[in-house]
């Protein structure tokens, strides 16, 4: 579960800072994810998680400090070649395109694949996956269910065959049956070999689907660990609820 | 206005006494009082256009409606009816009001380019009718303002250009002073904070339809009057340039927002900036290959727009900003 | 039975013309649809593409609907620089400066086809220009269209449907549409948003660049020819919905019909005067334009 | 005494979204009652509707005996009912003072709002930066001159849409001495706070959204230990483990 | 008007004083153009050399620099010790009130003696008022009825009134007709809704109505329309025997053509404007081959002065070229006579002379003399006729070239 100590982790933060405008929002920020690992952010509201995914894809303009992915430096890096590194970002709030169909969406999601003819088979995988996206394969993905679009969303980034596949929000709005199942599929993606750091506000369901977990306050990281150490840790409760 | 430097304060009293004095030297039939006059005319038209477009960020490319409409209520009435321009200007604001308002029920909950298309769709419309309503606005031949010295000068026509240059500067003068006035009253807070957030204006408490109306109605009504200057300057005027999109309502955006938008003295560096430019371009580039000053114009807007989006005035701003931080503000 | 025939032919009349108002306008839904922006200045492609077509007949001897080509090439490449270099730098900005660096755009080429070709109105000579297809006839009443119209039309027709399988059915189209849909998301699929956006504004004046070549045979080119074409394509997106090709099809049917159903009613001088009042109503009634997005 | 809003089966529609439904609940004057729920609950939507920028699709709301569903925004905020936004909607070119004295023109003239919007940005402590320009200030600051623009209307009832984020412990202290003090003068507040230790300590009564929907009203003791509000917070499964360890 | 110019005078010993001094401080200023100084008359040229008239004010500003080039080259003007003529272009960029500032200027920097333009006649209009004011001669082939309809003195027009134009459209098609055996009795019009076009379509409704032809159709359109199908499916639906449309280029191809798509074969006399020009030839080829129209002048009544036109611009000289020549050539005669380079004595030659010398020879009648308001009563409309690449005067017969292809 913990990670192999002796490869180097298949993404590593190191002393991150950065934000939007002249204020950063995160501060001398450190973490690392390793290869097959699957990780979660927890930590309240404008803690600075999603933040800090948009930085590691790109999204964020100005940043200092090192990302290392592989090896390779993504702190320069437009977010476009980076998707093409094999990091898939599933963004806060969905972002699916709303007119088109489920299935272009999922195709889009394939784009900078470096085998576009393997698209078809992971198509099919996703559909295994999530058979109701099978159903709706025509429908324009703005006209579905918060739930839906959430598995498109997941589904859209699963068509890269990442190797670290970014969860931001996964679970937001989304009523707990579906917030349930979409955590089962996380942990069946994670069991196929894809390496997941999850952004989840869901406590319970991020450190019961994680191996190990961070949690962050005010742009920096306060606690590291286990998830299952982490799940009987009152301080986190106490973070959360103010008792 | 509460922030303004003493040496800004100077250089406007300056200005306006330079305003005042400088024509009694010049040509009383010439070029440059003519240039000092489209200056001053083109001045105000920014200034009133502003109110709408610059403090309520609502960019009417149709604001020629008015000033057409106040062009032809005064010089057919004028004509007709012996009517004083005076009051002709009266009836024409009144009529350019009433369109403003006509047209703001569909336009005025319209936001950015939309606002912007439909507005130019109104000039162009009110362009039409003038066009072919040719037994009241005499049709595309254009109209012109009957010549009556016998009048006085209740028929605002003189010998000179230099009463009219008064005019032009008295207007200038109103017409600043209003939009001063505006943007420092409640209403001018109100109006700026429509521009800024529609939504949180509303939620305390200002009523949004009903301020950017009112903005509406005075600067269409403003912009009337000033089209009664300009008929009984030029003396000549046809629909086509009346109610032209680039002559008029295009220009008159552009010299507040060349200037800076929304700013008092946007449209004054707009004004004396471009009037002065295109006849330079003109002067010195017309004969030399036909087009070739046009295109300069053009490229001059976008070399001004690519450096500075916010205006020639935010340069001037960014200067007194050091200037009074230097004074140990 | 006159009545019919009037009411029929208008109706040709009407579909013949919106179909080129259609091809016309495509580019600068598109142009807005990707990128936001409102560009002023686009008719002025059209002129460009029928100065080209111009050249291509008289030096090469090809006729505009080939020349047509050519147009769109060269003012791809065209607009893709102008994207780049004046276009970029303003998507951020506020829309006064963007309204205004377009018009500004406007003049310069207005102006710079003047110094070029001069002020000569530029038409081509083809033998289709005065034939006609009569596609019904009975006693004295015949119902035709001109092959010139017709000829427009369907390359018209073609150029739409190119640029609605180019964004629909190819990977790049899509990512072009991914990009106009949500740029963020895009970015994160691993698309190159700044090069959609070159090729979205470089393809927008290129299909109205072609169109204006299309045209040629009926409409004469000269450098002022854009700005009487430029509110009538606003009208014809608009109507239709900013942003999306389907609309400009439609919307460009309904302002050719428009244009020709107020023929028999109003005075002809007046056609516009209704365009712009149905344009004002539909921007008031329905800002999403007569056909709504699929989007809540 | 009656109260000062009663909320009655407030459901709010975006299409086919259900963003509030049949939500109930009365706020009395001189109560601070903290709204809170998980990301997407639908606390900001009822605001919202509250104050009349999306109007409810069903359901009455009646503020100081008049029943204002539909009502335009403005309108209500003469009533005496206006909110701060979650994510600051300054007027970002203007400078603080003149952003508070805008709030102030609503039941005011000019000058009369001038003294006013000087007097509240005192009590805010905002005073040193009345002349900057909105668009310059931090986060913390800006917040704060939400407040003080809504102060400046001089609600009967203030909703306070997340003011706290980002706060550090000090200034939330300040905020919160300010809302005491504020409430003890007759003012009434509605508040959405994500921040849960300075939810507890301001408010006396809580109530929970959760999908739209009330889940819970009541004292802060009483919310903490109620199993649904647990669930929603933390997933279920969370409270149950912590309670075995 | 005599109020008018009184008034003029009436500068009161202040302002004089002031435009005195004035002048004297800004004299440095005016050096390099002043007449009075170096031997040089400078004659202000506002075209619309840019917009939509541009190619119509190119060809006019060709046509009077042909004039002031051969006078140059023959000596300049002889009564004032072989003073070259010096052009002062401007562009009026389309737009009156840029036409009446460059106007101004013109007068205020270059002294100019007098002021020849502006094709269009909203441009005119405006640059007549200040040249009026100013008291500086305008000579004008703009041919709006209200150019000499104001009672101003100090404007000069050489070409007929629009109405007239119209009027004698009607008539010499009538005649021509006549002659052909076929009695004119159903007309068609159909104009597009600018000045020129308004104006023209005017005298052909009179004019119809004063011969008791009945207007069958009469249709204004709007400028860049962009479909006529309309006005000819009402055009088909009517019995005219004759249709007048009154048009620029653009419209006057595509009306040619759409009649010939319909199978249209009525007569079609054209307004000047965009069927006299050598782009309808081009642009229609042999569907151009006898169409007819009426021309302000025609170039085949002084080939020995219009084919040095053709020379040196390689194309016909066209009516506003001819007649802007005809200004130039005007002007310069009355500076032979006035003897000095003064607006008013060059105002009051023009005014009272007969020219029948030179470049004024090429207008209608072969002479130019200017009447109380300014219009040259010699003036005669032309009607011409397109053979190949040619026009070709077929009416009226004193002048007529050729002999008239009825029914085309």
């Amino acid at each position: 579960m913990a990670q192999d100590s002796l490869s180097p982790p298949l993404l590593q933060v190191d002393g991150l800072t950065g934000g939007y405008g002249a204020l950063p929002v995160l501060h001398d920020l450190s973490l690392q994810v390793g290869t097959r690992e699957f990780v979660a952010v927890i930590g309240a509201n404008t803690a600075g998680k999603s933040t800090l995914l948009r930085a590691i894809s790109g999204l964020l303009p100005k940043v200092s400090g090192r990302i290392l992915f592989e090896g390779q430096d993504l702190t320069a890096m437009p977010a476009h070649e980076i998707a093409g590194l094999g990091i898939a970002h599933v963004p806060e709030g969905r972002h699916v395109f709303p007119d088109m169909s489920v299935e272009e969406n999922l195709l889009m999601g394939g784009y900078a694949r470096k085998d576009p003819a393997g698209a078809k088979r992971t198509l099919e995988h996703v559909y295994t996956l999530f058979p109701r996206l099978r159903e709706r394969r025509q429908q324009a993905a703005g006209s579905m269910s918060g739930g839906e679009q959430q598995m498109v969303a997941v589904g859209r980034g699963l068509m890269l065959e990442p190797k670290l596949l970014i969860l931001d929000e996964p679970s937001l709005g989304l009523a707990p049956l579906v917030v349930e199942e979409m955590h089962q599929r996380f942990l069946d993606i994670h069991r196929a070999g894809v390496t997941v750091l999850l952004v989840e506000q869901n406590v319970s369901l991020a450190l019961h689907s994680a191996e190990r977990a961070y949690v962050m306050s005010s742009g920096r990281i306060e606690l590291e660990g286990a998830a299952r150490a982490l799940l009987h840790d009152d301080r986190i409760r106490r973070a959360y609820l103010g008792i | 206005m509460t922030r303004s430097h003493p040496l800004a304060r100077l250089l406007l009293v300056a200005t306006i006494a330079a305003l005042a004095v400088v024509p009694l030297f010049l040509d009383p039939f010439g070029y440059a009082l003519r240039i000092l006059c489209l200056m001053l005319l083109f001045g105000a038209l920014g200034q009133a256009w502003n109110i709408v477009g610059g403090l309520a960020n609502q960019i009417s490319l149709g604001h020629a409606a008015y000033f057409g409409i106040g062009a032809y209520s005064s010089t057919i009435l004028f004509g007709s009816f012996g009517l004083t321009p005076i009051l002709g200007a009266v009836v024409g604001a009144v009529l350019a009001s009433i369109f403003a308002l006509l047209l703001s029920i569909p336009t005025l909950r319209l936001k950015g380019h939309y606002f912007a298309l439909a507005t130019l769709a109104a000039g162009e419309m009110a362009r039409i009718v003038a066009n072919s309503w040719t037994s009241v606005t005499g049709g595309p031949v254009g109209i012109s303002v009957p010549f009556r010295p016998e009048a006085g000068p209740w028929a605002l026509q003189f010998e000179t250009a230099l009463p009219n240059y008064y005019l032009f500067f008295a207007a200038f003068l109103i017409v600043t002073l209003i939009f001063w006035r505006v943007k420092t009253s409640a209403f001018g807070y109100r109006l700026r904070a429509i521009k800024e957030n529609e939504i949180a204006a509303e939620v305390v408490g200002v009523d949004t339809y009903r301020v950017k109306l009112q903005a509406s109605v005075l600067s269409a009504a403003l912009t009337a009057v000033l089209g009664t200057l300009y008929a009984q300057f030029q003396f000549f005027f046809d629909p086509d340039t009346i109610f032209g999109v680039a002559t008029i309502s295009v220009k008159m955006a552009l010299i507040a927002i060349l200037g800076g938008v929304g700013t008092i003295f946007g449209p004054w560096v707009g004004a004396l900036v471009i009037i002065p430019l295109e006849e330079l371009a003109n002067s010195w580039l017309g004969n030399s290959l036909a087009g070739l000053s046009q295109f300069t114009y053009g490229v001059l807007l976008i070399v001004v727009i690519l450096l500075n989006p916010r205006g020639l005035i935010s340069l001037a701003e960014t200067l007194r900003d050091r200037l009074s931080r230097r004074n140990g503000q | 039975m006159q009545l019919l025939f009037t009411l029929l032919q208008t109706l040709l009349d009407g579909i013949m013309l919106g179909g080129v108002y259609a091809v016309l306008a495509v580019g600068l839904s598109l142009v807005f649809g990707v990128m936001h922006i409102v560009n002023f200045a686009h008719a002025e492609f059209m002129m460009i593409g029928m100065f080209i077509g111009w050249l291509c007949w008289h030096y090469l001897g090809l006729d505009p609907m080939l020349g047509a080509f050519v147009a769109l090439v060269v003012t791809f490449f065209f607009g893709m620089l102008v994207q780049r270099f004046l276009i970029r730098p303003i998507l951020g900005a506020p829309q006064v400066a963007q309204i205004f660096l377009t018009v500004g755009l406007l003049f310069a080429l207005e102006n710079a086809a003047l110094m070029i070709m001069g002020a000569e109105f530029r038409s081509v000579t083809t033998p289709y220009q005065t034939q006609s297809v009569i596609l019904f006839a009975s006693g004295p009443e015949r119902l035709l269209v001109g092959m010139d119209k017709l000829y427009a039309f369907l390359m018209a027709l073609a150029s739409g449907a190119a640029v609605w399988l180019f964004l629909n059915k190819t990977r790049f189209g899509t990512a072009m549409r991914a990009t106009s849909q949500d740029p963020m998301a895009a970015k994160l699929m691993g698309v190159n948003t700044n090069l959609m956006y070159a090729v979205a504004f470089g393809l927008g004046v290129g299909v109205t660049a072609f169109g204006g070549s299309v045209v040629l045979p009926y409409i004469t080119a000269s450098p002022a020819i854009g700005t009487s074409f430029a509110v009538l394509m606003f009208t014809v997106v608009v109507l239709g919905g900013l942003g999306s090709v389907t609309g400009a099809i439609i919307g460009g049917i309904a302002v050719g019909l428009i244009q020709s159903f107020s023929a028999l009613v109003l005075p002809i001088q007046l056609q516009n005067l209704a365009l712009f009042a149905v344009f004002i109503l539909t921007l008031a009634l329905r800002p999403e334009g007569l056909v709504a997005r699929r989007r809540s | 005494m009656s109260a000062l809003l009663e909320i009655r089966h407030v459901t709010r529609r975006f299409g086919g979204l259900v963003a509030n439904s049949d939500v109930s609940f009365d706020v009395a004057p001189g109560e601070i009652v903290g709204l809170i729920g998980p990301n997407g609950a639908g606390k900001t939507t009822l605001f919202n509707a509250l104050v009349g920028i999306y109007p409810p699709s069903e359901g009455e709301v009646i503020f100081n005996g008049q029943p204002i569903a539909g009502w335009k925004p403005h309108r209500i905020a003469k009533a005496g009912l206006t909110k701060t936004f979650q994510n600051v909607a300054l007027f970002a070119e203007s400078t603080v003072l003149d952003n508070v004295v805008t709030g102030g023109l609503v039941n005011r003239s000019l000058p009369e709002a001038r003294a006013l919007a000087a007097r509240i940005l005192d009590r805010v402590g905002l005073r040193a930066i009345a002349d900057k320009r909105a668009g310059d200030l931090s986060f913390p600051e800006r917040a704060r001159v939400e407040v003080a623009r809504a102060l400046c209307t001089e609600p009967k009832l203030l909703l306070l849409d997340e003011v706290m984020a980002a706060l550090t412990p000090i200034e939330m202290e300040e905020i919160i001495t300010l809302v005491r003090g504020l409430r003890d003068e007759g003012m009434t507040f509605v508040v959405v706070e994500h921040h849960m230790k300075a939810v507890m300590k301001l408010c006396e009564r809580l109530v929970v959204l959760n999908f739209g929907e009330k889940i819970a009203d009541g004292t802060p003791e009483q919310i903490t230990r109620n199993q649904k509000v647990l669930d929603a917070y933390l997933g279920a499964g969370f409270s149950t483990d912590a309670e075995a360890h | 008007m005599t109020q008018k110019t009184k008034t003029t005078l009436l500068m009161t010993r202040r302002q004089a004083l002031i435009a005195g001094s004035a002048a004297a401080l800004a004299a440095p200023l005016y050096a390099r153009s002043s007449f009075a100084q170096s031997n040089v008359i400078n004659v202000g040229v506002i075209q619309p050399l840019s917009g939509a008239n541009a190619q119509f004010g190119i060809n006019s500003r060709n046509g009077i620099q042909l004039v002031a080039d051969e006078i140059n080259a023959n000596g300049g003007i002889a009564a004032l010790g072989g003073a070259q003529i010096n052009l002062v272009i401007s562009d009026a960029t389309s737009n009156p009130t840029q036409a009446a500032t460059v106007a101004q200027r013109m007068m205020s920097q270059d002294n100019v003696v007098a002021v020849l333009g502006a094709f269009a006649s909203s441009l005119t209009l405006a640059i007549s008022e200040v040249t009026e004011r100013r008291r500086v001669p305008l000579l004008t082939m703009s041919f709006a009825d209200q150019v000499t309809g104001r009672g101003f003195r100090n404007i000069f027009q050489v070409v007929s009134k629009a109405s007239a134009l119209g009027g004698a459209t009607v008539t010499h098609t009538r005649d021509l007709a006549r002659a052909n055996g076929t009695e004119i009795s159903r007309i068609a019009i159909m104009y597009e809704d600018t000045a020129y076009g308004t104006a023209q379509a005017n005298g052909l409704r009179n004019s119809a109505a004063a011969n008791g032809i009945e207007v069958v159709m009469d249709e204004a359109y709007p400028l860049g329309i962009t479909d006529v199908s309309p006005l000819i499916n009402q055009l088909r639906r009517t019995e005219a025997q004759v249709v007048f449309p009154v048009s620029y280029l653009n419209d006057s191809l595509l009306i040619i053509r759409n009649m010939r798509q319909q199978g249209i074969t009525t007569p079609t006399v054209g307004g000047a404007a965009g069927y006299i020009i050598p782009d309808f030839r081009n642009g229609l080829g042999d569907l151009s081959e006898n169409v007819l129209s009426i021309s302000p002048a025609a170039y085949d009544q002084a080939p020995d002065y219009t084919d040095r036109f053709r020379d040196r611009f390689g194309y016909f000289m066209v009516h506003e070229a001819q007649e802007h020549a005809a200004c130039m050539g005007v002007l310069a005669s009355a500076l032979e006579i006035a003897g000095e380079a003064n607006p008013q004595a060059i105002r009051e030659v023009l005014a009272s002379t007969t020219f029948d010398q030179g470049w004024a020879t090429v207008m209608s009648g072969g002479r130019i003399a200017f009447d109380e308001t300014g219009l040259n009563i010699h003036a005669v409309p032309m009607m011409v006729q397109w053979r190949g690449d040619e026009l070709v005067t077929v009416a009226p017969s004193e002048y007529a070239k050729a002999e008239a292809v009825w029914n085309a």
